[in-house]
């Protein structure tokens, strides 16, 4: 979707503001959040649409005014009422009840087999390889155009680089193929390829001196230019 | 109603939710509260820019090991004993007198977790998402970095599951310095491409 | 800039709300910055750069959480400080003053006149065309290709039809070049066009059917396709 | 803190602000009290779309207007007595039964006030900038407007000084009425183009 995660090229966000001896998590919830969307891999909540799907479906201004982390809260919290684990009036419920008891903890449940199957996630090396997808159509050297396309569902294409011509310059092997639509239906893996842009191409006479890009574009993303 | 009040608000009603979305998950079952402890344990202590120091410093002390990092990152890395979740194939870029490399994801915050832990605040900013593959010599300037315009400057958007990582120059001066003295020197900011490695002179 | 406010072809900001019998304006204040803006067109305040660009420079959340009259108070007031007609510290003390005392109210100045030359502004028709600019160099039927500029300054070629290949319709005169740099530099009128394009050529596949897009070209803006 | 309770702490703030704003300039000697009001009082009661419905009706009348209406817009529009900031150029799309005009300005709200007043909140709306564009017939479903799709859907974004309006189709069964009869049928919807003009049967 052309939503406001798309955000490659856009102005006005301001400076760059770098934090010295930033903490891993800033806040105690923060990595609440990050072990409960890890936990709950197991139990598929993504599917048919994925995380990154729910994330970028926050409507703009509530992108905007959230972290990283109230992002992946919400995204969360939608996918698993999404997905029945639980349901929005227990949540109001369960809300009013720590808002009353403010130190009042969630339970705890201990479960050492869980927690080695959740690190075995962490630690795992899950190639992204695939039999399936075909060879590859472009080779190093090739000239290619980023298709245009403007799904309302799941994309890796974004919109600063449709319609521009690039350079294919590796080939990465096949990769299952990212875009979802609106329905959740996904498609077979495919070849993915390194493109280098030339600035100049992305951004016209804005672009900076001596400036290329690179990204990543499965095989239906481009087409001979 | 100033940004800060805001903040401080949506800060504990994040809190309140992430509470009761705990809450619930465990008493259904669902999930385990020492998973999620370990978790955040992992990425406070065992997971963090460190180890993507220990794979730099091993590629400036050992050229075979260079060569295989730069071909296959991501075996070159678990070699290093480094795997894992958002690093199922890392590709090193190495920075060169003529090459600037540096790594944004526009649409995410994609980050090679398994070498460089989980991404910081400025890495996460729409500032930087937005600005690093339109003006990526003015976002440097943000963090004090002058790149002669004769250096061509490479930006990679980390827009699939592949993750990239920086392998910064090694700093003038240390010829005579072992991998393990090298290590402290590499700072995070140099493996993502908005900062330089600098010579050890200029740490103390 | 490729500012929040081009948002042509966003998705997520979801459904368009029809409200019956709206008020021409919902709260008093909004007639207010109405007619306050109005009111110091005769100062001059918007230049060099402009009202638009003002309200384009808003950050995007800050944009985004704010309402229409709430972002013309907000460039006016920053207009009003920049050209140093007031201070932010004179701002800053009259909003405490209001704050302690909710039920005062600003000062009235009766000036017959002064209404008079606003109700001029109201109702006089300000031509658009000028003598200067030269003649045209496209006609109808020309095909055209927006041209791919990302300006750091206000501009009125929006971003989804950069790049874009379309058909002059209209050749409508020579207008004031709205474009306006960093620099607040301004260049001379050009001839402006309507030019057509078909959506598919905007959107690929995701174009609904049947469909044409027209906008207006200032010649600056296309280059023969 | 819920999105209303948001929206009621700008409300108040922006009023605020308002107020110290309009204060100081008045003040000031910069601005004045009567010339506020009298703005204010303009558009509510003096301008708005009843002037637009007055050249609809009056086009839909008069073969000779219509005529000069679609050719020179604004100053047929001035013949009727309109003219004004946000109306120096002022063209008006004709709706037939093959073509339907719609108009929006994705960049900021411009919209031709001398003929329609100030602009409803849904033109307003990003929801309504944004799509308008790139799925027409999906936004005119929004307002209960399904069109054939043989129709041709014809977008005009309002980017430049120049202000569009949309002479919509003369409804059925109005063939006695005078133009001072068809006036009141005359929809603010329909001059924008998500809206057709309803025969008068269904207006009772």
């Amino acid at each position: 979707m052309n939503g406001i995660h798309d955000m490659g090229g856009m102005h006005g966000f301001g400076k760059v503001h770098h934090e010295d001896d930033e903490p891993v998590f800033h806040e105690t919830w923060e990595g609440r959040v990050m072990g409960i969307r890890r936990s709950l891999v197991k139990h598929d909540i993504y599917k048919p649409y994925n995380f990154r799907f729910s994330v970028e479906s926050l409507s703009p201004p509530e992108y905007l005014s959230a972290s990283y982390y109230e992002r992946h809260l919400k995204a969360t919290e939608n996918a698993a009422i999404t997905k029945g684990l639980i349901t929005r009036e227990e949540m109001d419920e369960r809300m009013e009840y720590f808002r009353r008891n403010p130190d009042a903890l969630p339970a705890r449940r201990e479960d050492p087999k869980e927690s080695e199957q959740i690190q075995q996630i962490t630690f795992m090396l899950q190639p992204l390889n695939r039999d399936t997808g075909g060879n590859p159509a472009f080779h190093f050297g090739d000239m290619v155009r980023a298709r245009n396309i403007n799904p309302l569902g799941h994309t890796r294409l974004p919109r600063y680089i449709r319609g521009k011509t690039g350079t294919v310059v590796k080939y990465y092997g096949n990769h299952d193929f990212p875009d979802i639509d609106m329905d959740g239906k996904t498609s077979p893996p495919q070849p993915i390829y390194s493109v280098q842009f030339d600035a100049a191409e992305l951004w016209g006479t804005s672009a900076e001196e001596n400036q290329l890009l690179f990204i990543d574009m499965w095989e239906g993303y481009i087409e001979p230019a | 109603m100033s940004t800060e009040e805001h903040h401080h608000h949506d800060e504990s009603y994040a809190e309140l939710r992430t509470k009761a979305l705990e809450s619930l998950l465990v008493e259904k079952g669902l999930i385990a509260t020492n998973a999620i402890d370990d978790v955040v344990r992992t990425y406070e202590q065992d997971i963090g820019p460190m180890n993507g120091a220990k794979v730099v410093a091993k590629a400036w002390t050992d050229q075979e090991y260079k060569k295989r990092l730069l071909e296959e990152g991501t075996s070159a890395i678990a070699e290093v004993g480094f795997t894992g979740a958002q690093g199922a194939q890392i590709v090193v870029l190495e920075n060169t007198d003529d090459i600037h490399n540096m790594v944004v994801c526009t649409l995410c915050s994609c980050y090679p977790w398994p070498v460089l832990g989980l991404p910081p605040s400025w890495y996460k900013s729409e500032a930087y998402r937005s600005r690093a593959v339109v003006e990526p010599r003015a976002v440097l300037q943000d963090f004090g970095l002058e790149l002669d315009p004769a250096i061509n400057v490479r930006v990679w958007d980390s827009n699939s599951e592949i993750r990239y990582m920086v392998l910064p120059q090694r700093p003038a001066g240390t010829d005579g310095m072992t991998e393990e003295e090298l290590i402290p020197l590499v700072n995070r900011d140099s493996m993502i491409g908005v900062a330089v490695v600098e010579p050890p002179t200029q740490k103390s």
